[in-house]
């Protein structure tokens, strides 16, 4: 089997991540789809370091996973903070960014 | 040891049915995640999602990684994404109804030109051959790991850490609430709960010497289930065992039996009677 | 000697400045002072005349370079001054009446709390006017002519709290300006035709450009001696400016400022002599003017205005003689020094009068004056006798030449040249036989002026009558000095040239055509005024009568047409810049902000609708990147 | 290496004006005081440049300053002062002072506002702010240093325009307030849009510099020796472009028929010594700009859109005095009067005359001087009457005869009276156009016929006639603002009578521009020797 097929998961594991951001309003489930998607790039990582023979894609992922930890404990604090004051936790309420 | 190693560096037979297995559920869980109306749901399948990623990162000989990948994401980030569900518990945002006009059309032409240019581009670099982790990972993949990340990533491990640090502080600072106002003396809360609706504690969930489940709502003397006696959040999220249905067979099939029983009796006072 | 002329103009110059920055404290001597410098500049006038005439003729020239003024590339104009007998003649008008008028002044504004100013504002006019008349190019003659009207400006207005006297100032200036547009462009002809606009070098060289050149000059040339002249069409300005003090209109709108023109065209006669048409222009703005102020001051009830118009007419006489060519420059230069004597004493004669009767100017209210303001009487009495030309005065000697002149011209043009001047002669008796008569005789029409009480007409103080009997004398005896033994026209010839016309008249045929229109003339005006008594009011007379009180409506036309058409003009170019020229810029503005107010709708504020746009951007750029490396 | 005599005439106004912002609230006077000594240091050494510099000097430009500033766009900081350039710092530095002096109160606070807010130090910080980047301007030899100071010279302007206006008067406070700052945006929109293109052309030049030479560069002298000895050459559509890129611009900035509507809004709007700043200072970048810039960076350019210029600056004279005819407000009536002059100026640069562009000179600083005199005198009659209607006044000159004096003064001096100095100037742009364009100049002379009309038409409705209600008790010029009068009249007479001092420095300037252009005086027909000519 050619390890490629692997890119190709990651790719439609990253599209699917990227469908669920644009569709879903729950900013808990948004957030999932990120993860999907970063957990999408690793495996691309993964198979990259396999693929040249060194341990740098891996290195890569890590770091990845550690700053999608950071990520995540901080962007759940927010959802929570903004459930607290508007007691919704859907995206489309927070919709002040405009003129 | 060796048979990771070559494991690591060419594609068995095994390896391609594990793949091809194992994909279909990441896919079907990437799916679930998605579609799923309920946020555990989507979690729960994205868990599995990542399970089966950490199956494939040992397969393709990251065993650090894949290991990591278990602890940490399923194990903990996903935990804290259940945590967070349970806090907020359900709101109108599960409703898979579009509201912004277009968003879904916009939103699948993107995804869908995306997918189709990162396939192509995959489709475009030349994979045919590859040199397996062999020797990366001859003095073991964790060693090798540690010796990458001590030196040449060494700045970026430190990094790394004061992010995390940073991230637990900020994390504190955005969830603990100030108190803004004085807080409400013993007084000011009697007042407010004798004006409030009940003067009583609100009455138990459960039903007297049947259930006494926190889910399972109190009858009325008419046997109709009481709302007050189960918490908001599981009615909201349609976790509430109604048991009223059954007490009221219950009642109807004891007159029942009472009624045989009774016909029974007639019956034998009149055979003493002739 | 030369620094004397520099000193000429200087004296007067002083003067101005020392009594307008003075201040009030100057307020008890400035009349004085200004008085004395004007007489200062008329001595030193007097010794440079000395001086002149101790030379052989032939070289009466004085010449002195002060300063280079405006250097500029090839263009080099220099404060220079040039003393030669035409301008000593000025010089002498100028100085001379100026210092009699000053001392008129002094009794004339005695009661005008700005007084001081007054005399700042004389003294800067002499100035000018000398500057004019020294100037050795025509720049520097272009500075002089145009302070001159200034001085005019600041003198017809100076009573500025009335409006009609603001007016009249602004218009005078103004239709100064157009006669003064005239000179520049002449200048500029020079400069590019010569190179200089130097006199000497000018002047040498005419011959030498071409004729349209010069036509074209001349032209302009005459445009400016019709503005500062008050030639038609550029007149009028004069009837206006008798708003200012009489003293004013003696010195500047009779004697002295309104002669410029003639001086300038006498001044550049070589440039006329190579250009005929030019000349033709000239003769005929000349015939036509002087017919043209005769009718109006037929017209004017106005003793001022009455006497304007005459000054148009006589000067329309110099202008004409001036226009003739080297037969006429003498004799112009010669009716114009006459004129200075009679019209000025006329003019003094009339203030003298206005004086006694509380500033009353209409002829139809006085009447017999004659015996209570007697000096007046007599001196105006013989002013009256030279302009109208009675034999034996200045006038008749002098106008008499010009006429002669006229014919002189030869063919159909001189009839009718020499027509019109015997005609003008005509009116010229019958008009100023009318302002004897309604001033000086009959019976007395005396009215109540504003504030009800009746005039008590007394003579002047002597500071004025003693200016009013040396011009009188003047106007006696001048001609007849002037042309024993025709000393003027040799004085004048080595400037200006001469030529013997063969006129069709001889002489004496001439002098007998003139007496009898004289007489005509004057029986005419007796027949009208003299016999019967005089309405108050003036009657409606004819169509003429009534266009000539309206200054033959010429007015009007510039009124209709300049005025109206100018307002009109300026209103919709007002109304165009504010919509057109502002309306496209503010236009622009307003289509941008509705623009951006469109755009605005697309930050619609849900972060997913962000994301799309951010997730095709990310799309687009990967496509970019693939077809690069596809490419 | 000398005494860096020019960045020191630029570097003192501009920590001058830093120290005058800095000045404590309370202290309101100092400023006053610290704002005018700086302006007169600024005019000692602005006295010194022309003590030093040498009209006959070989080369064009002397006291020469130059650094390497951004050395990988060729950016360089180069100074140096031609005649013309040496003579307008003169002009800017000499009417600094009176405008400080005669805005002397025009930003005290009002007794309500809070002391906080200090208006009066901004005022006087923001003037001396753009005194030091007009002398900039006029000192720089640098197309980008130019650049830079041309366009950064708008922000104060911008706040003088729409921070300080004239007291409310008639009109409410807030419609007052509205109007100046639609003025104040104007100025900077205008501005700006000239600014950008120019900033276009500016870019491009570099590119065909960097494209030609190798090495790009924004010295004029260095281009305009590439160019003579060859190596750089311009394609006509190119050289084009980039003349009508710079050439915009310093129409906009020198308000060309029909880039000028900002001008009276402006001038209306602001304070008069704001409005003497716009007018007398900031506008002459603009022209002298075109003399220094679009001539000699793009002759042949020049030479072809001559003829639309012409028209347009000849529609600038007439249109500008018609307008001012129609005037109803004094400040917009001088404004337009601006715009007649400015049009003169532009035409005898154009003229490609000796005369026209050393009487353009020429101009430039009697403008500025007259109109300060006019404006300034103009704008204390204003602050007595609190009105700049026409219609508010009458009889002035009975009540105040000085202030009138002066007044007439400065319109006499306007409407270019020969004996005053703008006559000279205005006398040698006609002769320069009509030498060669001879129609162009006739028409332009009817001008001095408008402009007489409209200063007269002024003073006769203001000054003169019965005294006017309000105007009467108007008490007469204070001492301040003779001294800030007195000097500026003085300066027309002399200027008028003895303008050699001048043009002597002018002239060479003008020659080396002239052979720039490759343009040569046209001769008279008859050739009358110089000898005569000099008599």
């Amino acid at each position: 089997m050619n390890p490629a097929n692997y890119l190709y998961l990651a790719a439609l594991l990253f599209t699917i991540g990227a469908a669920g951001v644009l569709i879903r309003r729950n900013a808990i489930v948004i957030f999932m789809c990120v993860e999907l998607m970063l957990n999408a790039c690793n495996l691309a990582f993964v198979t990259f370091s396999r693929l040249h023979g060194n341990l740098d894609g891996q290195i890569i992922a890590f770091f990845t996973m550690v700053v999608a930890a950071a990520e995540v404990v901080i962007g759940l604090a927010i959802i929570v903070t903004i459930f607290r004051s508007r007691h919704s936790a859907s995206v489309d309420d927070a919709s002040l960014l405009k003129l | 040891m060796s048979s990771l190693a070559a494991a690591a560096s060419s594609t068995s037979t095994g390896e391609a049915v594990q793949f091809w297995v194992l994909a279909v559920v990441a896919v079907a869980g990437a799916l679930g995640a998605v579609l799923m109306k309920k946020a555990v749901h989507s979690a729960l399948s994205l868990a599995g999602t990542m399970i089966v990623l950490a199956v494939f990162y040992l397969a393709n000989g990251a065993y650090f990684l894949g290991i990591v990948q278990i602890v940490v994401y399923t194990g903990a980030i996903m935990m804290l994404f259940l945590f967070v569900v349970m806090l907020v518990g359900v709101t109108a945002a599960d409703s898979l109804k579009e509201t912004i006009r277009g968003q879904r059309l916009l939103a699948g032409l993107c995804v869908l030109g995306f997918g189709i240019l990162l396939g192509a581009g995959i489709a475009n670099a030349s994979l045919r051959d590859f040199n397996g982790l062999g020797q990366a990972n001859a003095g073991g993949n964790v060693q090798g790991l540690a010796a990458l990340i001590f030196t040449k990533y060494v700045f970026a491990f430190e990094i790394t850490g004061a992010l995390l640090i940073t991230a637990v502080v900020g994390a504190m600072v955005l969830t603990h609430r100030e108190r803004t106002g004085r807080p409400a003396t013993q007084r000011e809360r009697s007042e407010a709960r004798v004006r409030g609706k009940h003067l009583p504690p609100l009455p138990a969930p459960g039903v007297y010497a049947r259930h006494n489940a926190v889910d399972i709502p109190g009858l009325l003397p008419d046997g109709t289930p009481s709302e007050l006696t189960v918490n908001p959040t599981l009615r909201a999220r349609g976790q509430v065992r109604d048991v009223s249905g059954e007490a009221l067979e219950d009642l109807a099939a004891l007159e029942q039996r009472s009624k045989e029983w009774l016909e029974r009796n007639n019956d034998r006072s009149e055979e003493r009677a002739q | 000697m030369e620094n004397l002329i520099g000193l000429l103009v200087l004296a007067p110059l002083l003067g101005a400045g020392v009594l307008l920055c003075g201040g009030r404290r100057l307020d008890r001597t400035g009349h004085w002072i200004g008085t004395l410098l004007a007489a200062a500049s008329f001595v030193i006038g007097v010794v440079l005349f000395a001086d002149l005439l101790g030379r052989p003729a032939d070289d009466r020239e004085l010449g002195t370079t002060v300063f280079s003024w405006v250097p500029v590339g090839g263009f080099r104009a220099d404060v220079g001054f040039q003393l030669d007998q035409l301008s000593m003649t000025f010089v002498l008008l100028i100085t001379g009446v100026g210092s009699l008028i000053h001392l008129y002044s002094v009794g004339y504004m005695e009661h005008d709390e700005r007084r001081r100013r007054f005399f700042g504002y004389l003294n800067l006019f002499l100035a000018a006017m000398l500057l004019l008349v020294l100037a050795d190019n025509y720049l520097l003659l272009y500075v002089g002519w145009e302070g001159v009207g200034l001085a005019s400006y600041l003198l017809i207005g100076f009573w500025q709290h009335k409006p009609s006297a603001a007016t009249a100032a602004k218009k005078a200036f103004l239709v100064n300006r157009v006669g003064d547009m005239g000179l520049s462009i002449a200048v500029m002809l020079m400069f590019t035709t010569f190179g200089t606009f130097a006199f000497g070098p000018v002047l040498e060289h005419a011959d030498q450009a071409g004729e349209g050149k010069l036509t074209a000059i001349g032209l302009m040339l005459l445009l400016a001696a019709c503005g500062k002249s008050a030639q038609v069409p550029l007149q009028s300005w004069l009837g206006d400016a008798m708003e200012g003090p009489t003293p004013v209109s003696a010195l500047i709108h009779a004697a002295t400022m309104v002669t410029a023109g003639v001086y300038l065209i006498v001044r550049s006669g070589a440039i006329f002599d190579a250009a005929p048409d030019a000349q033709t222009a000239v003769v005929t703005v000349g015939a036509v003017t002087l017919l043209f102020g005769a009718i109006v001051g037929c017209a004017k009830d106005d003793i001022k205005k009455a006497l304007a118009g005459s000054t148009m007419s006589q000067i329309g006489y110099m202008i004409l003689a001036a226009g003739l060519g080297p037969i006429g420059y003498v004799f112009a230069i010669m009716h114009l020094v006459t004129h200075g004597f009679f019209k000025a004493g006329l003019f003094l004669g009339a203030g003298s009068v206005m004086h006694g009767m509380n500033d009353e100017v209409d002829m139809r209210r006085y009447g017999g004056l004659r015996t209570y303001m007697p000096v007046t009487f007599v001196t105006f009495g013989l002013g009256y006798l030279a302009i109208i030309g009675f034999p034996g005065l200045s006038g008749f000697f002098s106008k008499d030449k010009i006429i002669e002149a006229a014919f002189a011209r030869g063919g159909t043009e001189g009839w009718i040249l020499g027509g019109a001047a015997l005609l003008g002669a005509a009116i010229t008796a019958y008009y100023m036989t009318r302002v004897m008569l309604l001033t000086f005789f009959g019976e007395k029409r005396w009215q109540p002026d504003a504030d009800g009480k009746l005039p008590h007409p007394h003579e002047s103080p002597r500071t004025m009558t003693i200016p009013m009997i040396v011009l009188a004398f003047g106007s006696v005896f001048a001609g007849g000095l002037f042309s024993l033994n025709d000393a003027f026209l040799k004085w004048l010839e080595p400037v200006t040239g001469h030529a013997e016309g063969d006129s069709p008249l001889t002489a004496t045929q001439v002098t007998a055509a003139t007496m009898v229109v004289l007489v005509v003339g004057v029986a005419l005006a007796w027949a009208q005024y003299g016999r019967r008594p005089v309405p108050v009011t003036a009657p409606p007379g004819g169509l003429l009568v009534r266009a000539a009180r309206r200054d033959l409506l010429q007015d009007d036309f510039n009124h209709v047409v300049l005025v109206r058409g100018g307002e009109h003009l300026t209103r919709s170019l007002v109304y165009v810049d504010h919509t057109l020229v502002d309306g496209v810029v503010n236009g622009t503005a307003a289509s941008v902000g509705g623009l951006s107010g469109r755009m605005r709708r697309l930050q619609n504020g849900f972060a997913r609708s962000y994301a799309v746009s951010m997730f095709g951007g990310a799309a687009v750029l990967i496509a970019a990147t693939l077809l690069m490396r596809a490419v | 290496m000398s005494f860096p005599l020019l960045t020191a005439t630029a570097v003192v106004p501009a920590a001058g004006a830093l120290a005058t912002a800095a000045v404590p609230a309370a202290r309101r006077t100092a400023a006053k005081w610290l704002a005018l000594g700086v302006s007169l240091a600024t005019l000692l050494l602005a006295a010194a440049q022309l003590v030093r510099f040498d009209p006959d000097a070989a080369g064009p430009f002397q006291l020469t300053e130059s650094h390497a500033w951004i050395k990988d766009f060729g950016v360089r900081y180069d100074l140096g002062v031609d005649g013309i350039s040496v003579v307008l710092i003169a002009l800017t530095a000499l009417l600094i002072p009176f405008v400080v002096l005669a805005g002397w109160h025009d930003a005290d606070p009002l007794e309500d506002s809070s002391t906080r807010w200090r208006p009066t130090q901004g005022f006087f910080a923001l003037i001396l702010m753009v005194e030091a980047m007009v002398v900039i301007a006029f000192e720089a030899t640098d197309v980008f240093l130019f650049y830079i100071f041309f366009e950064a010279m708008l922000i104060p302007m911008y706040f003088l325009i729409g921070g300080f206006g004239d007291r409310a008067g008639e009109r409410g406070e807030a419609e007052t307030a509205a109007q100046r700052s639609y003025a104040a945006v104007k100025f900077l929109l205008y501005n700006l849009v000239g600014g950008l293109i120019m900033l276009a052309a500016v870019i491009g030049l570099y590119a065909v510099t960097a494209h030609q030479l190798g090495t790009g560069t924004f010295s004029l002298t260095e281009i305009v020796q590439a160019r003579a000895d060859g190596r750089l050459e311009f394609a006509t559509t190119t050289e084009r472009a980039l003349f009508l890129g710079f050439f915009f611009a310093f129409a906009v900035k020198a308000p060309l028929w029909p880039l000028h509507t900002w001008l009276p809004n402006a001038m209306g709007e602001a304070t008069a010594p704001v409005a003497v700043l716009i007018t007398a200072v900031v506008d002459k970048v603009g022209t002298f700009a075109m003399l220094r810039f679009c001539l000699q960076l793009f002759p042949e350019a020049s030479k072809w859109a001559t003829p639309v210029i012409l028209v347009l600056s000849l529609i600038s004279i007439l249109y500008g005095a018609l307008l001012a005819v129609g005037q109803r407000d004094i400040k917009r009536l001088i404004a337009y009067a601006s715009i007649s002059h400015f049009g003169f100026i532009v035409l005898g640069i154009f003229a490609m005359t000796t005369q026209g562009q050393g009487g353009a000179t020429l101009y430039m600083v009697n403008h500025g001087i007259s109109t300060a005199a006019l404006m300034l005198v103009a704008g204390f009659l204003i602050s007595r009457r609190g009105s700049r209607l026409i219609a508010d006044y009458g009889g002035v000159q009975k009540v105040a005869p000085v202030l009138a004096g002066t007044f007439l003064v400065g319109g006499l001096a306007t409407l270019s009276l020969p004996g005053l100095a703008p006559f000279v100037s205005e006398f040698l742009v006609l002769v320069g156009t009509f030498s060669r364009y001879p129609v162009i100049g006739v028409l332009a002379t009817v001008g001095i016929v408008l402009a007489a009309l409209y200063v007269l038409v002024l003073y006769q409705r203001t000054m003169t006639g019965p005294v006017a209600e309000p105007v009467r008790g108007m008490p007469d010029l204070r001492v301040r603002e003779l001294v800030v009068v007195a000097p500026l009249i003085v300066l027309l007479l002399v200027l008028g009578i003895y303008p050699k001092p001048v043009t002597r420095i002018v002239d060479p300037a003008v020659e080396h521009t002239m052979s720039q252009v490759h343009q040569s005086d046209p001769k008279p027909d008859v050739h009358v020797n110089d000898v005569e000519a000099a008599k």
